[in-house]
């Protein structure tokens, strides 16, 4: 009982209700977040609509090894995560596994950015940052790597956003500060997880699988 | 025992109410009380509006003539991209959502708090920053994009501080989107016993729709001004016409947003007039599922509309079409709202208290602005007058004389409830009216200068618009003296004003049935509700009581 | 210069927009009566105290009543965008027989020229009665050219060319605005319509300055941007040759038909592979970059003037 | 309490393999988009990867996110993100596709 009173937050009277209100407000931010990457993907749509050629040469000159092994990642990371949160919701005694797995899936957003920082260098050694000296002819493959940055870079920070409430978690929880079994804080962190996951999952072949074929 | 006992007054030991529940800042900067975060909210924008509200007196001031006389081109530019930025971000946006939703939403559904306290005030320091972002921006200079931002002028050929501008939308943006997702939330969590959906107050759905719009719409305009942001500082190509960027793209990222950012602004003002005027009326509010349709088909069908700004954009004519038929669309479910109002007020009571005339006076200047927007959704009629002071006139009756008279409206009727205190009437009445014909004097004679051909953000004109010009800028003096006298007779009832009883107005909301000011949880006993709103006779009968049927069914009267 | 109250009706477009405007101004002016009237009349019938009736409600059903006012706009504004979309599609193309002008718009002029090189700035000679099709691109940010008097309006964009017509029907000189936003001498934007009679026009054009008409500028830039060691009917590489080109139906590599106007001749220049001529390889390189505006516009009027010569149009 | 404590393996158990199961398939989606981005197909290449980007987002919402055991309230709150991404899409691309073509 003191273990729900201690979850228990203004302006609630009763847990169950205070979970499915967060529940429920997460859910509403990641419709609000659809919409913010949905705008992106529109964005790239518009310019790879008006740019097929230059979209495909562009998309070709990428390194589909860091993507393929970074949504591998990722999709790993959404396992680890989506098991810590359903055992955390079991009332067996289940702390180690959850602490386990979310460690785990910090660990594994930590690899996705190393691997996404080694892309990154590479990127810039072969000249794929517009301006002037860009690697490729077409003007308007330029806008390709204009949108590679800002979306692979704004999905990054939402991924550190992840990594960071992750950890939190795992400190707090190690240190027995909160208590992870039936955290709401827990299920809102996991479900903002799998959104950046489903982010990148569409990224993936946008980005990365352009122009393969010829 | 006494009545008051069996009122269930006696049994509480006094409480101070919310204003008086802590003194220090730090208990007003760290508060989590939804009504102390609608008072922060109000100073904000408060100061905004007045800002907002110079920089366009000086415009107006300049455009007595139509070469200008003591502002260069390039001020001129400033000031008014300053304006609209202000006044859409930082006045319009938060105004009517952030003070008398936040005040409001949870007395009217009976909960303690909204569903997310602490992020309520976070919002709120959002806001802070965004505004320490647009003030740097003004402070610093200024920027001349308008408050469209339209590409590529803003990435490319603005020398102005496009950045912490567009930085500033982007942030308070987020303080859209916090306070959309705790309003969603709290209306579907934190409803009272018995208060079912259709049992809710106009201003809740009109808050409650509010919500789910900037919360679906708000993102876009964050990438928009992201996307800026990236060409300009990051060097990203966007929309960049020489590598073959578009910029008409960006137009439509900003109007997903922006033209749903105009019901964010007249949603809450109808709800605000929803509640008005059957108060004053003693009248139930005519066709209550209608209006509620009415306002949820607005919010969405407002997502359908955007591109009725863009017909001479360059945009394929097919597209154009498909616009201007979903926006004559939209045009019938205001007007079922119109026409619901006018009938509530059949074989009423009516009395004109201030809400009221400003309630009133909403209506007639949002059936005039509404009806203005009939010919920007024609084609061939927009191509003419889009772009004119005709757009000018237009959505300032929609935005001003719609939303800013409901503001004011709200600020009245509830302003005995917030603060406690009675405010001179006959002044207020004074003001009331003062407003709707300021406001008539300064945008009417804008649809005829924009027929005629004057565009607008143009700061020297071809002489023949200048009696135009005088006739809205003398309406602006009206209007601005109008704006300004509520500060002055509000201030002082705050300190010379009578006490308010719980439910002066004799209204029948939840947040009548606690004291004036209500105490920091709002209600001493949980709040049971047993029927619908608006219970001002009984069903069948036309003419209004003085005692109407308040909802909580614990509340005595 | 127009007069302070009442606004030329100098275009044929002019006439179909004020008829639309003047149904519109008048079903708003019914509307804000219906509603004014009752708002009035209740706020002083149902004043509080008044002897007016109360009493029970009449049986007239909410829900009728919401429904047929519903049903009522509904009806109204279907059948008002019926009217103005038709006469949107009405005027959309400009007719075969338009005269053509180029519009270059940058910050804060208009540049214009006549089919035959004559160029003008801030200023636009045209013929009464005659159709004449505006093909419009900037060379920086958003302009808009609106010429109140003909109500026309239309955006001019960078990187891509817009277009927009209209036929004169009175003589006189009419403003020239720009409409969209662009920068600190917006307003200063401005330029003058001058309206004249087919000969006086006549005798105007061919007293300007011999300017070297746009499709001579673009012979002379098919030959120096390298266009004709390809394109040339005596060239051996395989390309598209452009003789009788303008205005034909070109039937593409992947089974699309599209019209060769100004718009694909731009894109096959700045973005070649995009549309692949049937029976040819997608060889040939993007001038993005090496053509300005003003170049593509001459050089797309070289490739109409061949069409003229082998008499297809 | 052993009893108790074999019931709570197997329902761990149970857990890791549906999850793991989902895992797999989206591995096994990954691998398949990759390979078909290689064989030229036109316009159905494009497609395959979105198409095969769409199963895997459903599998991760459905499963990862449990929507397939959350509340009707929560699966509107889910759908109305995609819904007006949808109107988005649909109207600009109504534009722009239909733009170099006049009537």
């Amino acid at each position: 009982m003191s273990d729900a009173t201690a979850l228990l937050r203004e302006p609630w009277q009763r847990l169950e209700r205070q979970r499915q209100a967060g529940k429920f407000g997460i859910w509403i931010f990641l419709a609000s977040e659809t919409l913010f990457f949905g705008a992106l993907l529109l964005t790239y749509a518009v310019c790879r609509i008006e740019h097929p050629d230059a979209f495909a040469a562009a998309g070709r000159e990428t390194n589909i090894w860091f993507g393929t092994i970074n949504t591998a990642i990722l999709l790993t990371s959404s396992l680890t995560m989506a098991v810590a949160s359903q055992a955390a919701a079991q009332k067996g005694r289940v702390r180690q596994l959850v602490l386990a797995c979310l460690g785990a899936t910090a660990a594994l957003g930590v690899a996705f950015m190393i691997v996404k920082g080694f892309e990154y260098k590479e990127d810039i050694e072969k000249h794929l940052v517009p301006g002037t000296g860009f690697a490729l002819s077409q003007p308007s493959a330029q806008l390709f790597y204009g949108l590679y940055w800002l979306v692979t870079g704004v999905h990054a920070i939402h991924l550190t956003i992840g990594i960071a409430l992750v950890v939190r978690l795992v400190l707090l929880g190690a240190a027995r500060r909160i208590r992870l079994r039936g955290s709401p804080e827990l299920e809102v962190t996991a479900l903002y997880w799998h959104l950046v996951d489903v982010v990148w999952i569409f990224l993936y072949p946008l980005i990365y699988l352009p122009g393969r074929a010829s | 025992m006494t009545d008051a006992a069996l009122a269930g007054e006696l049994p509480f030991p006094p409480r101070p109410d919310y204003l008086r529940a802590g003194s220090t800042l730090l208990s007003w900067l760290a508060t989590t009380d939804h009504k102390r975060i609608a008072i922060l909210y109000a100073l904000t924008i408060t100061v905004f509006f007045f800002m907002g509200g110079a920089a366009i007196t000086a415009v107006r001031v300049e455009l007595f003539v139509p070469n200008g006389w003591f502002l260069t081109s390039d001020t001129y530019n400033r000031l008014f991209s300053f304006h609209g930025i202000i006044m859409v971000w930082f006045f319009l946006v938060p105004s009517i959502p952030n003070t008398f939703g936040n005040f409001l939403l949870p007395l009217m559904i009976g909960a303690p708090d909204v569903a997310f306290p602490r992020l309520n005030l976070f919002s709120w320091y959002l806001t802070l920053v965004g505004g320490i972002f647009a003030v740097y921006t003004l402070v610093a200079g200024g920027v001349d994009t308008g408050w469209t931002f339209y590409t590529p002028f803003s990435t490319m050929f603005s020398n102005t501080h496009v950045l912490t501008a567009a930085a500033a939308v982007f942030v308070v943006g987020f303080a859209s989107i916090a306070t959309g997702v705790n309003f969603i939330a709290t209306t579907h969590m934190l409803r009272a016993p018995g208060m079912t959906w259709f049992r809710l107050p106009m201003f809740v759905w009109s808050i409650y729709a509010t919500s789910i719009v900037m919360v679906l719409s708000t993102p876009v305009l964050a990438i928009s001004l992201m996307l800026v942001i990236a060409e300009r500082w990051l060097g990203l190509p966007i929309f960049d016409p020489a590598r073959g960027g578009d910029p008409i793209l960006f137009q439509h990222l900003f109007w997903f947003y922006s033209h749903p950012a105009v019901y964010i602004m007249v949603l809450p003002a109808m709800g605000v007039v929803s509640e008005i005027i059957p108060c004053f009326a003693r009248r139930r509010l005519f066709g209550y599922d209608f209006m509620v349709y009415a306002i949820i088909a607005i919010a969405g069908i407002g997502f359908f509309v955007w591109g009725h700004h863009m017909f001479v954009s360059g945009q394929s004519p097919y597209a154009s079409l498909i616009f201007s038929f979903l926006s004559f669309v939209i045009a019938v479910p205001s007007a079922i709202k119109v026409f619901n109002w006018t009938a509530s007020l059949y074989r009423g009571q009516i009395s004109f208290n201030s809400p009221m005339i400003y309630a009133l006076g909403f209506v007639g200047l949002f059936t005039t602005g509404g009806l203005s927007g009939l010919f920007l959704a024609s084609i061939p009629v927009d191509v003419h007058v889009t772009d004119t002071y005709f757009v000018v006139a237009h959505f300032h009756y929609i935005m001003v004389g719609g939303s800013v008279s409901a503001f004011f409206g709200a600020l009245h009727f509830w302003w005995p409830k917030i603060t406690g205190k009675m405010y001179p009437e006959s002044w207020a009445q004074f003001a009331a009216i003062t407003m709707y014909f300021g406001f008539n004097m300064t945008f009417l004679p804008q649809f005829v200068a924009g027929y005629l051909g004057m565009p607008r953000r143009y700061h020297t004109y071809p002489a023949e618009f200048q009696v135009y010009n005088v006739m809205s800028s003398a309406g602006a003096a009206v209007l601005a003296a109008a704006y300004l006298l509520p500060l002055v007779y509000l201030m002082w009832s705050l300190f010379h004003g009578a006490r308010a009883s719980n439910n002066p107005w004799g209204a029948t909301g939840l947040e009548w049935t606690t004291t004036s000011p209500p105490p920091p949880h709002n209600f001493d006993l949980q709040p049971l509700v047993d029927r619908a709103p608006y219970q001002y006779h009984a069903e069948g009968e036309s003419a209004g009581s003085d005692a109407p049927e308040v909802q909580n069914a614990r509340s005595l009267r | 210069m127009n007069a302070i109250f009442a606004l030329p009706e100098a275009s044929t477009q002019a006439v179909r927009v004020d008829g639309i405007l003047a149904a519109l101004v008048i079903v708003s002016a019914l509307t804000l009566a219906l509603v004014f009237g009752l708002l009035v009349s209740f706020a002083i019938r149902y004043r509080r105290g008044s002897k007016a009736k109360r009493g029970r409600l009449p049986e007239i059903v909410n829900r009728e009543f919401e429904v047929g006012w519903t049903a009522a706009t509904f009806f109204l504004f279907a059948f008002l965008f019926w009217w103005a979309a038709s006469a949107d599609v009405g005027a959309l193309t400009a007719p075969a027989n338009a005269l053509e002008v180029h519009v270059l718009a940058k910050q804060w002029m208009w540049k214009t020229q006549h089919a035959n090189g004559a160029r003008e700035i801030d200023e636009l000679h045209v013929p009464v009665g005659r159709p004449v099709r505006l093909v419009m691109t900037s060379q920086d940010v958003i302009h808009s050219f609106f010429v109140p008097a003909f109500r026309i309006k239309q955006d001019v964009l960078p990187g891509r060319n817009t277009e927009t017509w209209f036929q004169a029907t009175k003589l006189g000189v009419f403003p020239l605005l720009c409409a969209e936003y662009c920068g600190t001498n917006h307003s200063a934007m401005r330029g003058r319509i001058t309206v004249m009679r087919e000969e006086d026009y006549a005798r105007w054009l061919s007293a300007q300055p011999e300017g070297d008409d746009l499709a001579h500028v673009g012979a002379k830039l098919f030959v120096s941007q390298g266009c004709s060691g390809c394109h040339a009917s005596s060239s051996a590489v395989h390309a598209p040759k452009l003789e009788g080109l303008y205005g034909r139906t070109v039937q593409l590599s992947d089974g699309r038909q599209v019209r060769a106007d100004d718009a694909y001749i731009r894109d096959s220049m700045l973005q070649p592979k995009r549309d692949i001529v049937a029976g040819f390889d997608p060889i040939m390189p993007s001038f993005a970059g090496l053509l300005d505006d003003g170049d593509i516009q001459s050089l797309t009027a070289f490739i109409r003037s061949l069409g003229q010569e082998h008499g297809h149009d | 309490m052993s009893a108790d404590r074999g019931r709570q393996e197997g329902w761990l158990l149970r857990l890791w393999l549906r999850n793991a199961l989902v895992w797999a398939a989206l591995l096994g989606l990954l691998v398949l988009s990759m390979f078909l981005a290689y064989i030229p197909m036109g316009p159905v290449t494009v497609t395959s990867g979105v198409a095969i980007a769409v199963i895997k987002s459903s599998l991760v919402l459905v499963f990862f996110m449990e929507l397939i055991r959350s509340r009707a309230l929560i699966r509107i709150a889910a759908l109305a993100g995609l819904v007006f991404v949808g109107v988005m899409f649909a109207l600009t691309l109504a534009d722009v596709l239909t733009r170099s073509g006049k009537i």
